[in-house]
């Protein structure tokens, strides 16, 4: 099957839903179109995601996602919320890598103060977004063998993401919800012991991202149902929005941690924007996969040349942000996650926008499940790559 | 980095003022206002009516092909406060001034939208006064697809209406919902439900020496 | 190794994984019989050491999920010098923390200025039913001794106090 | 099992007796490969230990499950076709017992000895599509009914390529009977040496792969299983289902496996017959009696071994679109099993 040939098959799979659509349903054959609601309770949705699906016989006429189910107004909730407040709240957006929610919102919050973390704990703040990074995406990498009906990998992936949340927990306490972010540094340093057991983790994880290639990526099957699958070309996804590996996937080489300049420590650690130039299903796993080996890299080369000092900049205990706007974006492990954080000067943020990776990422679904197959549906759903908190904030 | 040098001192940040250069020509007196960080951001505030062109001059002309977020900012402070005030005492006055953030504005609500470059990676923070009586604003699906989902959360959020979008459904909300969350007028019920347990009820020294010992 | 096609490889992979599982055992613990310890900053439950507390309110009102109920009166204890005016005292008469609704975020033990509040790694104290969840003083004084000493901190970190 | 028992036996009893024989022959291979396969080996492949509290190691396990799922409500949706709801799994339970009494467990331990016992077989084997058709019918649940049409679709084309690859045995065997199936791998030799006999894995090795690959189909497994998809149909056609009825569709999926793990070793790995020349047999009537009781035995082992091949390829891949499955029945077994029945005969008659 190679991807030329699912690519002739895609267009003309497309014809068909064009007429599938056009002539309403095909009258000759009587047969009648059926709806199916795929979720919100459904094993293919990493959550509460309801798809309303049109189809005739087994290909998808017109698809459209209804997301809200797990809408909990954050950004009301931060209008009434003071800044460490909001850390603890923020986290939960995206639970998977949940450090990498509190970083650009801190950073936001010293911005608007003109402060910047000591050099120590914007070492520390990386490595430990790395580690977010690396427990996030390795659940995908087990997740999607499950989408496609492999059960082993997602085995592989909850045993060795364990090593990495020890990790976590042990240094900020908090497995999933770490709150270990404070505006001008961090709240505690790392415990004795923690470089050495990062790097043994680490060996762990390479060697998990060889075994899922070997059985998941090299396997012939996986390659039929992901390549020529559910292909995004590079202007549409700008054009949508869709960020981090989504992005890379389809050809643009665009990278938030290499590409803008901010108070943390992945200049100190030399690593590739891995892009692949496809854009279908296949290329969006596998520049995750390699994501994950590029995080393991770099947080062996941060644990050598981690600065000593202190890991709290001089902040008052009560902290008045002065009045001002900020935009700060990181590339959080679904893509580009940002804070607008608007202050007027008191304890708490006025207004914040939160701008979340998986809401542009979804927004794509009904342009690109026209005339797809059932089953592809939850392949392109799983290469996207979202969570429901992200999505409905 | 971000150093909040006074302007004047470091040579302007020419990438950003290229930007807002590049904008006045296109949009000539249409772009109303503009602020530039060095180094850091640059806000643009344009004409209501020119906010759909504004899109298109960015895209087409100006190379910022990567859509980031549409949005909105309620200036009005909330008339609630926290809800942390003591339901005994009579609630404390607040200022209800509305003071618009960077690049100015008059009216109440105001547009906020973001475009990057994915080559130059830049970014531009665009924003557009929302008139109070006809909350209307064009819609940029026309430009940037992917902003069919934002104007329709803008839109269930705040209640501003976009013209010219396909179907403007409620994304979040459940469609008989009335009112308009992140208004700040839209009490939040969670905090009016339950007394707030700050609420300092230490009882005095017994005895009623007179010293009002009511630790703050 | 030549190239297997990549069907075969994935065999070789779940066949080594069983190979693994068993001769050197699995990677899960029987966790009724075994038991993993939590690290030591894990944050199972807050410990109250209730002499400290001068019921401040401090933790209470900054704590997001308004899960923290304070009350409290004053009280004339003894002068520490013999002879001194008798010093005015907050007794803490309630202090309770309902912990269906604590979402684990710390603030109250770091904002406490007495250190009066702690954390502890114990994770066992689920109730069938959730009004228990409401613990009050003396049982969060229980807690007070599984909360573990702080832990060394690692090579390069600069000593301060703070907890 | 006649000339065993003497002839005391009315034929009533011994009837009973076949009926008893075939649900052990049934359930037994079932249970074992649903404990040690299901349970025990996916949950090693994925480093943990399974199940280990119900009974040592977890071997009460099996009867855990049972005694759940029959205490619970057994639900029928309320706008399903009721009686064919009813009666959809008993009709894939009956398939798998019809099969099971065709298969020869020994010299004289068989339930019947038909002449045309692979033809018997293949017609029973598709039975099971009936019954899973009309459940996805009759559950009146989108999921269902998707999980349903596919299915009859994919069995029937991999009933195609099983035939085609038993027709090379047949022709190699030159019977249909299967003791004679047996006999023939256990006497014959190949190329004049006939120190290991001639199973059939070796002389008919791409018949072989082609049945294992339409076995791993029939069954529903893995690679092949878009009708009980998970991660699209919840559970394809049992997605109504609870309580016994499910239970009756449990047993059945493992008892076919299991059934079809023996007819693999009886047609290809020589059935219960180790090779002959090694004991001096000549032919079927002199091998000893204490054959009738180490056959069956022979009979279990190349069955878990054969089972362990479908569950370990079921543990480690994922699983076909419905069009590709299609197009590969199609496309790539049925050809390749009609050019293996060519080069069969050409040797056949050449030798």
């Amino acid at each position: 099957m190679t991807s030329t040939e699912s690519l002739i098959d895609r267009r003309q799979m497309a014809y068909i839903a064009a007429q599938a659509s056009d002539a309403r349903l095909n009258v000759e054959l009587e047969t009648e179109g059926m709806t199916l609601n795929i979720g919100p309770q459904h094993p293919a949705t990493h959550g509460t995601l309801r798809i309303i699906a049109r189809l005739d016989g087994e290909q998808v006429v017109w698809a459209e996602p209804s997301c809200g189910y797990m809408h909990r107004g954050y950004e009301k909730l931060t209008e009434v919320r003071t800044y460490p407040q909001v850390t603890a709240l923020v986290n939960r957006i995206d639970w998977l890598g949940s450090f990498a929610n509190e970083v650009p919102f801190i950073l936001a919050a010293e911005k608007l103060m003109g402060i910047e973390a000591p050099p120590r704990a914007q070492h520390i703040r990386t490595i430990l977004f790395e580690l977010s990074r690396i427990a996030n995406v390795s659940l995908f990498l087990g997740d999607l063998g499950v989408q496609l009906g492999a059960i082993t990998p997602v085995f592989m992936a909850f045993r060795d993401r364990e090593y990495v949340l020890n990790l976590i927990e042990g240094a900020t306490g908090g497995r999933f919800h770490p709150n270990f972010d404070r505006i001008g540094g961090l709240k505690d340093d790392l415990p004795a012991g923690f470089v050495d057991e990062t790097r043994a983790v680490m060996k762990k994880l390479r060697n998990f991202c060889d075994e899922i290639e070997n059985l998941l990526f090299g396997n012939e099957i996986f390659q039929s149902r992901t390549r020529g699958i559910g292909v995004i070309p590079k202007d549409v996804a700008l054009q949508y929005g869709l960020s981090g590996a989504n992005l890379r996937a389809s050809g643009v080489d665009w990278d938030l941690r290499r590409d803008q300049s901010l108070p943390m420590a992945w200049n100190k650690a030399d690593w590739k924007v891995w892009t692949h130039p496809d854009g279908d299903s296949f290329a969006r796993c596998w520049v995750r996969l390699q994501e994950v080996r590029e995080s393991t890299r770099i947080v062996d080369q941060l644990l050598e040349s981690i600065p000593s000092g202190p890991i709290m900049a001089k902040v008052p205990r009560i902290i008045k942000v002065p009045e001002g706007e900020a935009w700060v974006s990181t590339e959080n492990p679904l893509g580009e996650m940002g804070y607008y954080v608007v202050s007027k000067g008191d304890l708490g943020p006025f207004r914040t926008k939160i701008r979340s990776a998986s809401f542009n990422n979804i927004s794509i679904v009904p342009w690109l499940l026209k005339g797809v197959y059932v089953p592809d549906i939850v392949t392109i759903l799983a290469s996207l790559y979202f969570i429901l908190g992200d999505i409905d904030r | 980095m971000s150093s909040d040098a006074p302007v004047a001192e470091i040579p302007g940040d020419l990438l950003r003022e290229g930007i807002v250069d590049g904008l006045r020509a296109h949009l000539g007196e249409a772009l109303l206002d503009s602020l530039v960080k060095p180094g850091d951001d640059v806000w643009v505030r344009v004409r209501t009516d020119a906010w759909r062109e504004a899109a298109r001059v960015l895209r087409h002309e100006m190379g910022f092909d990567y859509f980031c977020f549409v949005s909105a900012v309620d200036w009005m402070p909330s008339p609630y406060g926290k809800g942390e005030d003591d339901p005994t005492e009579p609630t404390p006055e607040r200022d209800d001034t509305i003071r618009q953030g960077y690049a100015g504005g008059e009216t109440r609500l105001q547009m906020l939208a973001r475009v990057t470059s994915s080559t130059r990676h830049v970014g531009v923070n665009v924003k557009c006064d929302v008139s109070d009586e006809t909350p209307v604003v064009e819609s940029w699906i026309p430009v940037y697809a992917g902003a069919n989902w934002h104007e329709r959360e803008t839109h269930e959020m705040f209640g501003i209406g976009f013209a010219g979008h396909p179907d403007l459904r409620n994304i979040y909300l459940p469609t008989e919902f009335e009112g308009h969350p992140l208004r700040k007028d839209y009490p939040l019920l969670a905090r009016m439900v339950k007394p707030w347990p700050g609420i300092v009820d230490v009882e005095p020294l017994p005895g009623g020496d007179d010293e009002e010992g009511d630790a703050e | 190794m030549p190239k297997l096609p990549g069907l075969i490889k994935g065999l070789g992979v779940t066949l080594n994984t069983l190979a693994r599982t068993t001769t050197q055992g699995s990677n899960t613990v029987q966790y009724p019989r075994e038991k993993e310890a939590p690290p030591v900053r894990a944050r199972g439950v807050i410990a109250l050491r209730e002499d400290n507390c001068t019921s401040c309110m401090l933790c209470a009102r900054s704590c997001p999920d308004w899960c923290i109920y304070i009350e409290g009166h004053k009280e004339l204890a003894p002068p520490r010098r013999a002879g001194g005016k008798p010093r005015q005292v907050n007794k803490l008469d309630r202090f309770d923390i309902d912990y269906a609704l604590c979402m684990y975020c710390g603030i109250c033990v770091e904002v406490c200025p007495f250190d009066a509040l702690f954390w502890s790694p114990e994770y066992e104290y689920s109730e069938p039913r959730i009004a228990d969840l409401l613990h009050d003083k003396d049982k969060l004084g229980e807690w007070m001794e599984t909360v573990p000493e702080a832990p060394a901190l690692e090579v390069g970190a600069e000593k301060k106090g703070k907890k | 099992m006649t000339a065993l028992l003497a002839s005391d036996l009315p034929y009533w009893a011994q009837s009973l007796l076949r009926v008893l024989g075939g649900v052990v022959a049934v359930l037994l291979p079932a249970g074992t490969i649903v404990y040690v396969f299901l349970f025990k080996m996916m949950s090693f492949m994925q480093s943990r230990l399974g199940p280990m509290e119900a009974g040592p190691y977890g071997s009460m396990q099996l009867f855990a499950e049972v005694g759940k799922w029959l205490q619970k409500e057994d639900i029928t949706p309320e706008r399903a076709d009721r009686f064919i709801f009813r009666i959809a799994p008993l009709v894939v339970l009956t398939s798998t017992f019809l099969l099971v009494a065709v298969v020869p467990f020994g010299p004289d331990a068989w339930f019947t000895n038909f002449e045309a016992g692979v033809f018997y077989m293949l017609a029973v084997s598709s039975v099971s599509v009936l019954g899973i058709l009309i459940a996805g019918w009759a559950s009146a649940n989108k999921y269902s009914l998707l999980g349903g049409l596919r299915a009859a679709g994919q069995l029937i084309a991999y009933e195609l390529p099983m035939v085609l690859a038993v027709v090379g045995v047949i022709i190699q065997a030159g019977t249909m009977n299967l003791q004679g199936i047996v006999l023939a791998q256990n006497t014959g030799e190949i190329f004049g040496w006939n120190g290991l006999g001639n199973p059939y894995v070796l002389t008919q090795f791409v018949g072989f792969v082609i049945f294992m690959i339409a076995v791993q189909a029939e069954l529903t497994q893995t690679p092949f299983d878009m009708p009980i998809a998970e991660s699209e149909l919840v559970s394809g056609y049992m997605t109504e289902y609870s309580g016994f009825r499910f239970l009756t569709f449990f047993i059945a999926e493992f008892a076919t496996a299991g059934v079809f793990a023996l007819i693999a070793s009886v047609l290809f790995l020589g059935g219960w017959g180790i090779p002959f020349a090694w004991f001096g047999w000549e032919g079927l009537d002199d091998v000893d009696n204490w054959m009738n009781v180490v056959g069956p035995l022979i009979m279990v082992t190349k069955m878990m071994l054969l089972s362990f091949i479908i569950m370990w390829v079921r543990f480690s891949y994922p699983r076909f679109r419905e069009d590709q499955l299609q197009r590969f029945a199609w496309k790539v077994l049925v050809p390749v099993s009609l050019v293996n029945i060519m080069f069969t005969a050409i040797l056949k008659v050449a030798f």
